[in-house]
């Protein structure tokens, strides 16, 4: 079972840096089409009017509350093809990244905005600033510092989260690693493989994203 | 909270002591399969059916074992043959020289050829029109290495699927443009979803026949057992009437008795 | 200046304010005194509508903050606040805190809310901090920026919520110095704090609240000498 | 495309609701065995010794580091067939989430005993408690309160995640969809229901657990 | 009862004490005042080793505590701690707080620390207290409580680290009173405190730190009236 046969991953190294790149690409573009919605979402979910606030409400339990790869095999399979002829995989597994992730970055946002003290409100609104001009001048700027590393950390979640694109056949890193396995009947040289190369993903934005808090901390 | 609950216990002495003990008692084996892929096995409300599942049942009847059919995944299942997970598997599996090496096969029980599925009014009209189009196919299947002899090898128009139905439905959506797999799979899907308006394309030339058998670890002492059992089930007309059932046409015994 | 009318305040079921009446005098320096939750906090936040009034009046200038059709932000102009938390904005620069609102509400040129900005650190005696983010001042620093914040909207009234009592002992000092000048420059100022020695000294009035009333009222010599409730005797016995 | 065929939900009804049990089953194995190997590997990290921490730290890295697909696929595929023979898909998936989820439990576990104020281990060894008596009657009993609503979470989780079952062929929930999918090329009836049934177990819970949230505060 | 000799305590690269020497004899009562930052906390947390001694030594009754082989558990024992912020146990009542040292430290039989907590919630004047949780009790009510709970241990010594100055001003007096009964009971105490008129009542000796060195000490009235160091004069100014 331990012979580990080295040519396997030779052999598919290149496939595996070609999956690499494109898990980043539908990854970063997931949380950047992912954090567009999820301000407007957020902010949706802030609005005073309850009723206004519901279908906020209900597409960030839905999303939240139901798992990825159900809402990747509903659009890929039944909300795409209403929407582009032909339908493209990466195009699918982007949209259910950036819808999936924009209801944890609704969440984010608000939580961003709600950390901020209420004492900075107070101040703003008592200098005779309008509730817009305070929002704009003294709680987004600080809130969305404090966004930073939160999104930063859902764009980690993506990486992995990614890898269910391979069930719908999107070449990413995944996918290569289960063709690598089918062609070689090999389990453990592929997924060791694929696994070391999301760790090395991972891990190295965990350190960045640490530096970056630190900065903004002492700032 | 484990297990589905059986007693999946003595599978291994029943590879090995099955030759000496005639009908005491019967040993109970353990089969994979991959249910998604009507008719040979699908799941029908649940439970698996099909043309391998009648027919495995004839052949254990005939060498004298009881068995529990396990769905698995294609992928996974040739995982679970080697490791020992399950002692056979059965799932219009083709017998192939790469496959041969790590693995034990019984002689042919069917004649396969790959065919095309593709939209009405498709360009598409032979497998060398497939170049240049999407095709799918599923993950590690034969299809899958007849498709990469015209396109080539992990050729990026091939998209590998986990399922012949997973690739059907990106061929709905048209997230692809032909699906190729086995010629019993789509006639079947053909037969069921006439609303579709898919066609199916086949290819002598450039397709070779291949034949299905039943797999086995390598060295299994079963698969000299089971060779005889289904070339009895062959010729006592057991196999042409499950064929007839599944598939509305008699079989073709001879051609599968010659092949080899 | 400041006329209060029956004000009521409630919270849910929780009246915190049970009916103030009371009349500020331009100039005047008022301080208001009286145990945890009794009020004093909410009274302030009513008088800048921090606070929404549930019932009864304030006229600021005549103008009534009761009034639904009353422009808030307008008000706001003319009464400045200085918080016990500061409340500095932490993202802007000192000169940048003192100028934001100027620029932003008044519509005043840079230049000039900047040069305003520059004289009022002159007087709270910092103006080489002009340039520093707050985090690197201390606490008595920070409440004299505030100060300073809210002077230079030039407001008529300045409200103060116990504005040294985040601040360690030796600190306290510099801050109330500041409010002393403020008072003695003539500016309308009502002042929440535990400090009885700047009462004595500074105030013209003291008001002694409980439980969401003003129970009595007096020049500092005589509330403080001769306190005339009990709650107020009970309350000076145990902070004086 | 909307004709929505109802018979196919009906006709697999049973399945959905025998997969259902089989998830709260799976999910509730894999969160009880990752509490316990969770609260193990959490005090492994929280060693004063730099060494003895590392495989600790390692192992948490490579769980939360990676994708669950990957590791499922490892654990069924690699891991398992070493240790029992033959290999139920039930036990891999239970094995997978436990591991996973241990990894996860153990920074709950952390967190819990780090958000404990400083001054109450300081107040307890200034009364002449050694170390491990301010831990087990001051620090730990607070610490366990307040891990109550992220073990809940880190549960709901695990809900969402079993679905990834489905690959490795373990019959529940999403298997059962993909069944119905497979057998009458149907998109949006069987996936709609499933996540459906998703979307209420997580709700309910999310809800359950707000409650005891409020109780735990208000205690 | 306590000797302090060449105290040296380092954070890293900060040098926080930088030598201090100082004799306290039983039944002593000793304030430290100083600005904020001068090590007082430290100092204090250095007497029961909460803070590891970087050099010189610690002496109470004659132990070392600077020894590695002094018991810690042993001496904390001797020495009770009442902290700023009161650190009671949120997840046990007053008695169980008051009752949890004695019965696990000294392994008392629970019916004699019952009663001896008893004793001392009676001498506090909380004894109705006795089955609530902390979370039920005002500022002033905690830190009597903790005072109870430190003295339940029978310590020789009791340190207190600014025990008021998280108290809102009306309850300060509850506390500063339950103190002086102690100290006129004979309890040897080392206070550091903002509150000049406790120093001055019950004090038999001031201590003013600043930037980690005793900078001066004496007799209330002398250090209060007359100070020596500028250093001091400067600090007393402010606060007085
Ligand atoms: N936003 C609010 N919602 C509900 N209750 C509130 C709110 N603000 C204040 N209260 C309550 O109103 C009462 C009075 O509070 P207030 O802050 O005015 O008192 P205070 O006299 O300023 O006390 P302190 O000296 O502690 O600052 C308290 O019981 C308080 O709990
Ligand atoms: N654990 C620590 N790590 C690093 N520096 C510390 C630590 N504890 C205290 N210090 C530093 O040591 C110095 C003295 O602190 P200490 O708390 O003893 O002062 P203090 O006189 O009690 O002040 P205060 O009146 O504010 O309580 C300060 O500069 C403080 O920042
Ligand atoms: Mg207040
Ligand atoms: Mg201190």
């Amino acid at each position: 079972m331990f012979n580990f046969r080295l040519h396997v991953i030779s052999a598919y190294l290149p496939f595996f840096i070609k999956g690499t790149l494109l898990t980043i690409g539908i990854s970063l573009a997931g949380v950047i089409f992912g954090t567009i919605l999820g301000l407007f979402i957020g902010l949706g979910k802030m609005a005073s009017n309850r009723l206004l606030r519901l279908p906020f409400v209900w597409y960030i339990n839905f999303f939240r509350g139901t798992p990825l790869l159900v809402q990747i095999l509903l659009i890929h399979f039944g909300l795409m093809p209403m929407l582009m002829n032909p339908v493209n995989a990466v195009a699918s597994i982007i949209v259910a990244l950036a819808l999936n992730s924009a209801a944890y970055i609704a969440e984010i946002f608000r939580a961003g905005i709600q950390s901020i003290d209420r004492g900075q409100m107070e101040a703003a609104r008592s200098l005779g600033m309008t509730h817009t001009q305070a929002m704009r001048y003294i709680i987004l700027p600080q809130a969305f510092k404090r966004m930073v590393p939160p999104l930063g950390n859902e764009f980690i979640i993506l990486l992995k989260e990614s890898s269910l694109g391979a069930i719908i056949a999107v070449p990413e890193l995944m996918y290569w690693g289960r063709a690598a396995q089918a062609q070689y009947f090999a389990v453990w040289e592929p997924y060791l493989m694929v696994a070391l190369i999301y760790l090395v993903l991972t891990l190295s934005l965990t350190h960045l994203l640490n530096y970056v808090e630190r900065r903004l901390k002492t700032e | 909270a484990c297990g589905s609950g059986q007693p999946a216990d003595t599978d291994e002495q029943a590879g090995e002591n099955n030759s000496e003990t005639e009908a005491a008692e019967k040993q109970k084996l353990i089969v994979g399969t991959e249910a998604a892929f009507a008719p040979f096995e699908f799941l029908d409300k649940g439970e698996i059916v099909g043309f391998d599942i009648d027919l495995l049942a004839a052949v254990m009847e005939e060498a004298g074992f009881e068995h529990e059919v396990r769905n698995l995944g294609w992928d996974p299942l040739f995982v679970a043959v080697q490791n020992g997970e399950v002692d056979l598997a059965i799932s219009g599996i083709t017998i192939t020289d790469d496959r041969l090496e790590s693995y034990d096969f019984t002689r042919p029980y069917y004649e396969s050829t790959h065919m095309i599925l593709v939209p009405e009014g498709s360009d598409i009209k032979s497998a060398t029109d497939l170049v240049g189009k999407k095709v799918g196919v599923q993950n590690g299947t034969t299809g899958q290495f007849a498709v990469e002899k015209i396109l080539g090898e992990n050729h990026p128009d091939i998209l590998k699927y986990e399922s012949s139905a997973v690739a059907i439905m990106a061929l709905k959506n048209g997230d692809v443009e032909a699906v190729v797999t086995d010629n019993a799979v789509v006639n079947e899907y053909l037969k069921n979803n006439p609303n579709d308006n898919f066609v199916g394309l086949e290819d002598p030339e450039n397709f070779e026949s291949e034949f299905y058998g039943i797999m086995f670890p390598k060295g299994s002492e079963l698969t000299e057992i089971f060779n005889e059992a289904l070339t009895t089930v062959i010729e006592n007309g057991t196999y042409a009437e499950i064929y007839e059932k599944w598939f509305g046409t008699t079989p073709d015994v001879e051609t599968l008795l010659n092949a080899e | 200046m400041i006329k209060v009318t029956n004000l009521k305040k409630s919270f849910g079921d929780l009246e915190v304010l049970k009916g103030i009446d009371i009349e500020i005098k331009p100039q005047e320096v008022v301080v208001v005194i009286g145990p945890s939750g009794s009020g004093k906090s909410t009274f302030l936040r009513c008088l800048n509508l921090l606070e929404s009034i549930t019932d009864g009046h304030v006229y600021i200038n005549g103008v009534d903050l009761a009034d639904k059709k009353t422009d808030i932000n307008q008000v706001r102009k003319e009464v400045g606040m200085v918080f016990q938390q500061f409340n500095l904005f932490p993202h802007m620069t000192v000169l940048e805190n003192i100028t934001l609102a100027p620029v932003k509400v008044r519509n005043w040129p840079r230049t000039k809310a900047e040069e305003k900005a520059m004289a009022l650190l002159n007087k709270v005696g910092l103006a080489e901090k002009a340039g520093v983010y707050p985090d690197s001042l201390s606490g008595g620093q920070k409440q004299r920026v505030a100060i300073a914040r809210a002077l230079a909207m030039e407001p008529k009234v300045m409200l103060f919520d116990e504005p040294t009592s985040a601040l360690d002992p030796e600190m306290v000092g510099e801050v109330l110095a500041v409010m002393k000048q403020l008072a003695q420059e003539g500016m309308t100022m009502v002042v929440v704090t535990h400090e009885m020695g700047f009462a004595r000294e500074v105030a013209d009035r003291v008001v002694f609240m409980d439980e969401g009333v003003i129970v009595e009222e007096g020049k500092p010599q005589q509330l403080f000498n001769n306190p005339q409730h009990p709650r107020t005797q009970a309350f000076l016995s145990k902070v004086l």
